[in-house]
């Protein structure tokens, strides 16, 4: 019957195991999947993360040249990171921080990568 | 890589499932693929973790006997069946009338063809 | 008087209480959103406490997508709620969808059914995020106690009052 | 006269709106009639518009805590149908994150359990126990529940042997942690009071209804479809875990003992991990036939059944979830007992409620 009892009163000894979360923050761990960005400058505009994505979160426009993600309906899984020809394409650790309104992720090429002009032109 | 199903015809079904119930199979669960202008149901089931399967074809508003009086367990599913598929069931024991799943707002049937592509469209009206 | 409206606006936000009611949520989110009140997180430590009961909470916290049967559900779960609350959408299916946005039964995020505070994004959200999102929640519970008048309080009643009235759910079969 | 009572949807025991219709004669259950419906999504119908390898993401959505099992069944009916022979090392590497999914499935059950019978202490442990496997989930796969490990073809992350000893250390903490509270369920009053002879199932009933899983265990059949040896369990010794009594609390301990044997299982496949590649290219796959595959996740067996018709999107995909074979079951053990025992007897088949509804 007192079972819990004893574990209960061994736990008042030991340290506690509560992360004092906004005091104290956890490193978050290498290679976990959080905030997805894009070196905008390297984009070659291809649009393969907009057709491998499977909510079909991210807009490439190649004519206005901005590659646009909205991470409101992004599921996390990285996919688009895997498929990216250039690698340009990446995921921060840390998760994205909740906001009161909805902002999309949104960047505009300003100059394309210097050696495939070709794409980044078109 | 095939699946190896046994082909019945509609009328057979429930003296098939009898015997099959009477050598100790249990019911796993029952499958429902439109293919145009009829439904295959395929009817799955397990012994020892072997599994069989029966095949039936039904024409596109015709209606398909229950099993649920052999096998409960089959409520659930033919329940489901009826309302993503609009297939009727004759003689299930409790029957939620197309409702199981889907309130009034939705269209019937969804998971049939012709309905895929609507909300697609509807979508793009947005 | 002054003073105990201004005790229980300070109470409110110093121990707001939330109820959580999961839509077409896939699991994720839920038990993401328990994972804060369990020993490693542990948001009682903010005065925060998770009830079941929408008549007593200040927060409203939903996750997962909204579909046809649930929305009814989830207005008549809002509507419970005295003011001032706060809505926080969780997870990519609360804040717009996500992956199944296309699907037939989903309506979409929740803010097409009720207006929502904060949207706190993920796949699941991390119990960090949530707990972030529920301060940001609390920052707007604080400005709506303004707003509040007490004819819309009465409506409210009202309307609570004839609900239960009315109630089908639970009738007495002799 | 007979009172009918809501439960649910929004109810404080369960997080996921399940709803029964259920009529009392004074305190006892005379009948319930489930209302789903209410997590309905139709994800099923998605297989029209996303392509074969985005459909992995779909499904690990069906439910986010055995995602990876059905991830990982529904890539081995694709890769079923086109032939591909997967690296041993993806195999081996796919079931130790699924055991890894069925130890924080059920510690999370566990807790849930003692929460509704009002056991906070027990609650609190089990999900502060439960937290090491989310680490190492976080750690290894990149995020704590999702961990979209699977793809058409083999894995996508590999495991090093830091990270190995790391599992191993953690798993020896873990058994540890659970050796701490087995007392508790195995003597505890208010465990017992509350479960033992609580929502009974017979072996007949239970095989005829369909039961699956810990529920079908619970009752003393003999049925894992782990013994069929997909993926990397014919590499594996185990032995189905099962219990006699049919009860909530025979149901319980299925559980708790599947906890140790699933350690058993993830050390014994860290022991003979075998090198190797990650995944095999799959190109432009256009699968064409239909296959059945069964695999088995904490709450039981899961059957999918996909049809393809030569294009890069399937035909169909059916799923049949392991709650959804439980409701059966679950209508025949609520007759008979009282009220406040419904929330226990409810959880007792630990229900998904979204993998039921889809």
């Amino acid at each position: 019957m007192f079972d819990m009892t004893r574990t209960i009163i061994a736990n008042f000894f030991s340290k506690a195991h509560t992360r004092l979360y906004p005091l104290q923050t956890r490193e978050p761990f290498p290679n976990v999947r959080g905030n997805l960005f894009n070196n905008i400058e390297e984009c070659i505009l291809c649009g393969m993360c907009q057709k491998r994505c499977p909510s079909q979160c991210i807009t490439v426009d190649k004519e206005s040249q901005t590659w646009q993600v909205d991470p409101y309906a992004c599921v996390y899984c990285g996919v688009c990171v895997e498929h990216c020809p250039v690698h340009c394409l990446f995921m921060e650790s840390p998760y994205r921080k909740p906001a009161a309104e909805k902002v999309m992720n949104r960047l505009v090429q300003v100059q394309g990568p210097a050696k495939k002009t070709k794409g980044a032109a078109q | 890589m095939a699946l190896e199903t046994k082909n019945i015809a509609k009328t057979q079904l429930q003296a098939e499932v009898a015997s099959l119930k009477a050598v100790g199979y249990r019911f796993v669960t029952l499958s429902c693929v439109d293919l145009g202008d009829s439904f295959d149901l395929i009817y799955h089931f397990d012994r020892e973790l072997q599994m069989t399967h029966l095949r039936i074809t039904v024409l596109k508003g015709d209606t398909v006997p229950s099993i649920s009086n052999i096998y409960f367990a089959a409520l659930c599913i033919e329940n489901e069946i009826k309302d993503f598929f609009g297939i009727s069931f004759d003689g299930l024991i409790l029957d939620f009338g197309g409702h199981f799943y889907l309130e009034e707002e939705v269209k019937r049937y969804p998971f049939c063809k012709v309905s895929v592509k609507e909300p697609q469209a509807a979508k793009e009206g947005n | 008087m002054g003073f105990f409206t201004k005790l229980l606006e300070t109470s409110r936000v110093k121990s707001p209480w939330i109820v959580h009611f999961d839509c077409g949520s896939c699991n994720g989110c839920d038990i993401e959103i328990l994972a804060c009140l369990t020993p490693i997180y542990d948001v009682e430590r903010f005065g925060i406490l998770n009830i079941g009961n929408p008549k007593h909470a200040d927060i409203l916290i939903v996750s997962g997508t909204v579909n046809h049967r649930n929305a009814k559900v989830l207005r008549n779960v809002y509507d419970q709620m005295p003011e001032p609350r706060a809505v926080i959408a969780i997870g990519a299916c609360g804040t717009s969808g996500g992956i199944f946005r296309e699907a037939y039964n989903v309506v979409g995020g929740v803010d097409k059914v009720i207006p929502v505070d904060v949207y706190v994004p993920g796949c699941p959200a991390k119990p960090e995020a949530i707990i972030d999102g529920v301060v940001l929640a609390l920052g707007k519970l604080k400005e709506q106690r303004t707003a509040k008048d007490t004819d819309s309080l009465a409506a409210e009643l009202h309307q609570a009052r004839e609900f239960y009235a009315n109630r089908a759910d639970r009738q007495v079969v002799e | 006269m007979s009172t009918i009572i809501p439960f649910g949807p929004q109810h404080p025991v369960l997080p996921e709106p399940l709803h029964l219709k259920i009529t009392l004669k004074d305190e006892i259950v005379t009948d319930a009639i489930p209302m789903l419906g209410y997590v309905h999504r139709g994800l099923e119908t998605l297989v029209s518009i996303k392509d074969l390898d985005q459909m992995v993401q779909v499904v690990e959505r069906v439910c986010g805590i055995c995602s990876c099992i059905h991830a990982h069944t529904y890539c081995m009916c694709v890769e079923g149908i086109l032939g591909i022979e997967i690296p041993k090392r993806a195999e081996f590497l796919r079931i130790i994150w699924s055991e890894l999914h069925r130890m924080h499935s059920h510690l999370l059950w566990l807790g849930l359990l003692a929460d509704a019978f009002g056991m906070e202490s027990l609650f609190m442990h089990c999900w502060r126990i439960r937290e090491r496997v989310m680490d190492v989930m976080e750690a290894t796969a990149g995020n704590r529940v999702i961990i979209s490990i699977n793809k058409v073809g083999g894995v996508r992350r590999d495991l090093s042997p830091d990270q190995l000893r790391w599992i191993a250390q953690v798993l020896d903490e873990l058994e540890r942690e659970l050796d701490a509270i087995k007392p508790v369920l195995t003597n505890d009053y208010t465990v017992k009071k509350r479960t033992v002879g609580v929502g009974v199932l017979t072996k007949e009933q239970a095989y005829e209804l369909g039961a699956v899983g810990p529920t079908l265990r619970g009752s003393g059949v003999a049925q894992d479809v782990r013994m069929t040896g997909y993926g990397a369990y014919k590499f594996i010794d185990f032995e189905p875990v099962v219990e006699k009594d049919g009860d909530s609390y025979a149901r319980t301990m299925v559980r708790f003992r599947e906890l140790y044997q699933a350690i058993d299982i993830v050390r014994q496949l860290i022991r003979k991990l075998p090198d190797g590649e990650l995944s095999v290219k799959v190109k432009a796959a256009k699968p064409e036939g239909e296959i059945v595959c069964r695999s088995e996740q904490p709450r039981g067996e899961l059957l999918y059944y996909v049809k393809g018709n030569g294009s890069k999107f399937l035909e169909r995909v059916r799923i049949r979830t392991p709650t959804f074979a439980n409701v059966p079951p679950l209508l025949a053990m609520l007759p008979g007992i009282e009220m406040a025992d419904v929330p226990v007897v409810a959880l007792s088949i630990d229900p998904c409620i979204s993998c039921t509804e889809r």
